[in-house]
């Protein structure tokens, strides 16, 4: 039971660390500010997510989970909005020029 | 009266009217919650009502301390120290505590005649920080915890401030945010030796640190950082980039406490911190290298004090040479043991200390009536004051006597007691210094009272008549300072060889003559404002001599400004920082 | 060399990193930036020391609210960049450098040369915590043992407010501080600002109350509070109040005033000033800690507000 | 038992010397402001050393220095807060953020000569 | 299980480094505005994961304020901060 838990939470941590990859690359390969963005946000989004999957099985308690999932939508939330906050601005900044 | 020979069960038990300890801090701490809650015209009231208090419970402490035995303790909580907090009042913390309750009233009185009620914002906050300031340096005096005190440190920064840009002037602003930033860099500096000596001896409280210290390394980097932190926070040269500019900017009642009370709070904890926790820790090179710091705060001071051209700027340059004062008791207090030692030098560098908060306060109240008259304050523009003005240069006059040494002073007291532990030591560096000191004040006092005294060029409209309490209250403040020589210390301070006694006889006035003259001649020859008598005729014989000497020192005190301003820069004194703390280290190492 | 302790050092590095980043970088918007995620990471050594008190302190003041305030002043300074030519020259440059490096030696020296066995006061505090029957160390130190130092802070923070109101220009004395915020009512913002508050104010509480036996306590739960309230007036849902309102008066003073009454009232009834009788300890603090987690919030809110700028009329 | 108390010691140390560095250096007043704080965080993280290296009874961390920080951190958001208040208050008033009191902005150029 | 997960926090902590250094270091503001997201994030995750390996279970308590903080500190990224007159609203005009 514990060694199933524990591969879970490897499995799902790797994946999570997996997307932080990905979304470093984005960051540092895309050519303007939209396509970083999108990088960003879905990797970080999906990252965490999955970080927070992997330690569902390791938290001590029930209120220990639900937390875990309500950082998890608290970070979605912010992040759904403030991209779009700042996609908005950085179009409003090309027509602009 | 030091606490380390009591009785140990007695710093960590409240002792009978200890309670007052704790009503000299909540009292104006509750004033400043009533003053806030209340605003907008009813905080000179609420500051007003509080005054009188905080000053019958400063008296009652001091009536108290001489009955028991040992200092008045008070342990907050009921948790004894480690775990807890203590209060504590020696004799140090009573005399601190009177002068400073003496000080705040004498400014509240001026300054109730002075901010007028329309002025809201200026008045809420002056009347507000006035009460912050007193319970915080009241903090300071009792406090028995080394992180109590940074609290009240921060406390009296907080309080102090903004009071230094209460006209709100871009000038007097960069003054503020100058004085703001070097002071956080000071309490770091001390923080981080707090967290040091917690590490070795997992205690902050200062009776027990005082019985763990020892001579370890990690001690002495502790030590070091807490002094230079202390020391940029007292304005001591070559730390000073911050005073000159926020003393004379502020508003003549905030400069008086500025000036008189809120340096002496970081003074106070390093003579606690010297004296009380680690007193063999320093060694003589430490306490030369502090004492040479005065000597150079006297000279620099001086000097370039009688360069300003205006009056405001002239005694905040003067508190600097007076900060510098305060530190020559250390070398002469350290004993052969290879301690300071709380001795006659102590007792001489306190009694400077609180003779300069009521004169300097003075001092700085009378500039504020004379400004307010005027409309100006240059020196030059000074003939015709004493006419106008009569009280307000009488309290100059006397507080100026009184800080050059006039018996029967407090200073006169002060420097008679260091003159006899320099003579003891058998270190006569000190008393020339210490006789130098004396001398250039004769000279900026002499200088700003030969050009109030000479008549008007030009008859003055005066801008507005100073109202007569504002003037007797500088005046009273004055006096104070002036009888200061005349109070039983010996109930609080230990004075092992007894007061001078001679405070009235042909040597006492001897003894006053050559600060006067000797003033009078570096005046002369120093000021490049000429003294008024100058223009006369009578001295013609002389002139040609004269004048090529003055043209020389004048050149020589031209180069003093140039490395006041050089010192005064941001980068530069932070430097100064760095390098006296490692200074410091080093020569508290080689002590070891 | 342990995994744990390659990490230890991984993290240092990094927020050496960030630091230095934060020191030398040229553009001060990107300095302010840096110093958040700097703020951030110290919050992640706080946890690997095993101090969640001061780790969630960090991460509201670093990380939060401290960061918002650097960043509004450096993008409301940006036009001064240009005017400050004064960089020192080299040779103060060098200076700085030899003596900064030397303090930082002296003092690694000193942490190195602490004694073998530290000494501590967590036995003598888990000994006395009877006294207030809170299970969480840090805030029976706190509220019980150095009760002084927190009073006394609370009323250095309102000083702090008097310091930034003093500023206001005559006319706006007693006005609203800081500029007026719009947004569209039916915009991303609005919105945001509506879900996340209340959300928000629960965990605030959340954090509050478990700080009698858990991490947390009134200060962490007050930034989370003040944070909040900030986003409803950035989005233009709420207005910053005037400062001369009385009530508003009341809350800045609520903590420090009740933590003094009930220290007086130990000084009268009980033991010693801010003695609680054992009895009531619990009820007591937590009484305190309440009025202390909205003076707190008012408190933070305000000191980011800034200066009054507003005239009430 | 005291895990990284070393290592993190050493980066408190670092953090301290970056901290003063940038305090001397940087003209602008709002870096001297960022690096004050990177000082004091210097400061705080040694409490936090010398916390866990007084590690016992079952607490992590010695209590007492943390909350030592806590005080300390609070002071130094509120000293950060007013040093920006004023810091705004001169660009309103003045239009620069020079520290630099003497009369030109040359004056005060640096006077090591280059 | 503990050493995979403290190598995972340093993976992250490398990424965040990385990604934050491309930031800011990019061209435009905008490009700065994303930093705060990204310490939000990758901060978070490597709290939680750091709670794990060191035994701390109230960590979770400081990345759920973090997670509130950081998303009030990245609206007022946006915002260019909060107290600026001249440029308020520079990033944050809502369309109509």
């Amino acid at each position: 039971m514990s060694l199933a838990r524990d591969m879970m939470t490897i499995a799902a941590v790797s994946a999570g660390a997996f997307f932080f990859l990905a979304g470093t690359v984005g960051l540092l390969r895309f050519p303007d500010t939209l396509t970083r963005l999108h990088a960003l946000t879905k990797a970080d989004n999906l990252g965490l997510g999955l970080v927070v999957l992997g330690l569902l099985p390791q938290a001590g308690s029930l209120r220990d989970g639900f937390k875990l999932i309500g950082i998890w939508l608290l970070t979605l939330l912010a992040g759904a909005t403030v991209s779009q906050l700042i996609a908005r601005t950085a179009r409003e900044g090309e027509t602009a020029k | 009266m030091l606490p380390a020979a009591a009785a140990p069960a007695l710093d960590a038990m409240t002792s009978t009217g200890g309670f007052l300890l704790v009503l000299s801090i909540v009292v104006p701490v509750t004033g400043v919650l009533l003053a806030f809650i209340l605003g907008d015209q009813y905080e000179r009231l609420v500051a007003c009502a509080i005054v009188p208090f905080g000053l019958a419970i400063a008296a009652a402490i001091v009536v108290a301390l001489p009955q028991g035995n040992g200092p008045v303790v008070y342990v907050l909580g009921a948790w004894p120290p480690p775990l807890g907090i203590a209060l504590r009042a020696d004799g140090l913390s009573a005399v601190m505590l009177a002068a400073t309750a003496v000080v705040i009233c004498a400014v509240a009185a001026f300054a109730a005649a002075d901010f007028s009620i329309t002025e809201t914002r200026v008045s809420f906050t002056f009347w507000i920080l006035l009460l912050a300031i007193w319970g915080a340096l009241n903090t300071i005096f009792l406090g028995g915890d080394l992180f109590t005190l940074y609290v009240a440190l921060e406390l009296l920064t907080f309080a102090a401030v903004p009071l230094v840009c209460l006209d709100g002037r871009g000038e007097t602003l960069r003054a503020a945010i100058r004085y703001l930033l070097f002071a956080l860099l000071g309490s770091v500096l001390y923080l981080l030796g707090t967290t040091l000596l917690y590490g070795l001896y997992g205690t902050l409280d200062i009776v027990l640190l005082g019985r763990r210290i020892d001579t370890q390394p990690a001690a002495v980097v502790a030590a070091a950082l807490m002094t230079t932190g202390l020391l940029a926070k007292t304005a001591l040269v070559p730390l000073h980039l911050w005073l000159p500019p926020a003393h004379a900017g502020a508003p003549a009642a905030a400069s008086a406490i500025l000036s008189g009370l809120v340096v002496k709070g970081s003074f106070f904890i390093i003579v606690r911190l010297w004296f009380n926790v680690m007193p063999g820790l320093p060694g003589f090179i430490a306490t030369q290298l502090l004492a040479g710091l005065g000597g150079v705060a006297i000279v620099l001071g001086s000097v370039v004090a009688l360069r300003q051209e205006r009056l405001k700027l002239l005694i905040a340059y003067s508190t600097l040479a007076q900060i510098g004062y305060l530190f020559l008791m250390f070398p002469l207090a350290f004993g052969a043991s290879g301690r300071l030692e709380s001795s006659g030098a102590l007792a001489g560098g306190l009694l400077q200390a609180i003779s300069h908060a009521t004169a300097k306060a003075a001092m700085f109240l009378a500039a504020g009536s004379i400004y307010a008259t005027l409309g100006q304050d240059r020196i030059l523009g000074l003939g015709g004051v004493g006419r106008i003005l009569p009280i307000s240069v009488l309290a100059f006059a006397l507080s100026g006597l009184a800080l050059m040494g006039l018996p029967p002073g407090g200073a006169y007291l002060a420097k008679e007691l260091l003159l006899q532990a320099a003579a003891e030591k058998e270190q006569w560096w000190w008393a020339v210094v210490l006789q130098a000191g004396g001398v250039f004040t004769g000279a900026y006092v002499v200088l700003v009272l030969a050009h109030a005294l000479t008549a008007a060029k030009e008859p003055i409209t005066p801008d507005s008549s100073a109202p007569r309490i504002r003037e007797l209250a500088t005046l009273a403040l004055a006096l104070c300072s002036l009888m200061l020589g005349l109070v039983p210390w010996e109930a609080y301070l230990s004075i092992p060889n007894g007061v001078p006694s001679d405070k009235f006889g042909i040597g006492a006035l001897f003894k006053m003559l050559l600060p006067l003259l000797g003033g009078t001649g570096v005046a002369i020859l120093l000021a490049p404002s000429k003294l008024p008598s100058w223009r006369r005729s009578g001295w013609n014989e002389l002139m040609p001599v004269i004048s090529s000497v003055r043209r020389g020192s004048l050149a020589s005190s031209a180069i003093v400004e140039a490395g006041d301003k050089f010192l005064r820069q941001w980068p530069i004194a932070c430097i100064s920082v760095l390098t006296l703390a490692a200074l410091f280290g080093v020569s508290m190492l080689g002590a070891h | 060399m342990s995994i744990a302790t390659v990490f230890e050092v991984v993290l240092a590095t990094v927020v050496l990193g960030f630091g230095f980043w934060t020191t030398a970088v040229r553009k001060t918007y990107s300095a302010a930036v840096g110093f958040v995620a700097y703020g951030l990471l110290v919050a992640l050594i706080w946890v690997r020391l095993d101090a969640v008190d001061v780790a969630l302190t960090e991460a509201a003041i670093s990380g939060g609210l401290g960061g918002v305030l650097l960043l509004g002043a450096a993008a409301r300074l940006r036009d001064s960049e240009t005017t400050a030519a004064e960089a020192p020259g080299n040779l103060t440059r060098a200076c700085a450098a030899v003596l900064s490096v030397l303090i930082a030696a002296a003092l690694a020296g000193a942490v190195w040369l602490l004694p073998e066995h530290a000494p501590t006061l967590a036995p003598r505090i888990v000994a006395n915590a009877w006294a207030t029957s809170l299970a969480n160390p840090v805030t029976n130190v706190l509220m019980a043992f150095r009760a002084m130092d927190t009073m006394l802070e609370k009323v250095v923070l309102l000083l702090a407010i008097i310091g930034v109101w003093s500023l206001a220009p005559d006319t706006a004395w007693g006005g609203r501080p800081g500029p007026c915020h719009r947004a569209d009512p039916n915009g991303v913002l609005a919105f945001l600002a509506r879900l996340l508050p209340p959300v928000g104010i629960v965990v605030g509480i959340y954090v509050f109350w478990t700080g009698a036996d858990h991490p947390g306590g009134a200060f962490q739960g007050g930034a989370i509070l003040a944070s909040m309230w900030l986003l409803a007036i950035m989005a233009g849902l709420a207005d910053t109040p005037a400062t001369s309102r009385r009530w508003l008066r009341c809350i800045l003073i609520a903590g420090p005033g009740l933590f003094l009454a009930v220290g007086l009232g130990g000084l009268w009834f009980g033991s010693a000033f801010l003695a609680y009788p054992a009895a009531y300890a619990k009820p007591l603090i937590l009484g305190i800690e309440v009025a202390m987690i909205l003076t707190i919030a008012a408190t933070l809110g305000l000191l980011l507000a800034g200066a009054p700028e507003r005239s009430v009329k | 038992m005291t895990s990284g108390a070393t290592v993190f010691g050493l980066c408190a140390a670092v953090a301290v010397g970056l901290g003063l560095y940038g305090l001397i250096t940087n003209p602008q007043p709002l870096r001297k402001i960022i690096a004050f704080n990177v000082l004091g965080s210097g400061v705080f993280l040694l409490f936090g050393v010398v916390g866990r290296r007084g590690a016992a009874a079952g607490i992590g961390n010695d209590p007492v220095p943390q909350a030592l920080v806590i005080t300390g951190v609070v002071v130094a958001f509120a000293a950060t807060a007013l040093a920006i208040a004023l810091l705004l208050r001169l660009f309103q008033k003045t239009g620069t953020t020079t520290l630099c009191s003497d009369v030109r902005p040359s004056a005060c150029s640096d006077p090591s000569g280059d | 299980m503990t050493e995979f997960l403290t190598a995972a926090v340093g993976f992250i902590l490398a990424m965040l480094a990385l990604g934050l250094v491309s930031i800011l270091r990019g061209p435009g503001d905008t490009d700065r505005m994303m930093a705060a997201q990204l310490i939000g994030t990758a901060g978070i995750a490597a709290l939680l994961l750091l709670g794990t390996v060191t035994g701390v279970p109230a960590a979770v308590d400081v990345a759920l304020t973090l997670a509130l903080l950081a998303t009030f500190a990245s609206i007022a990224f946006v915002k260019k901060g909060l107290s600026s007159l001249d440029t308020d609203g520079a990033g944050i005009t809502e369309d109509k």
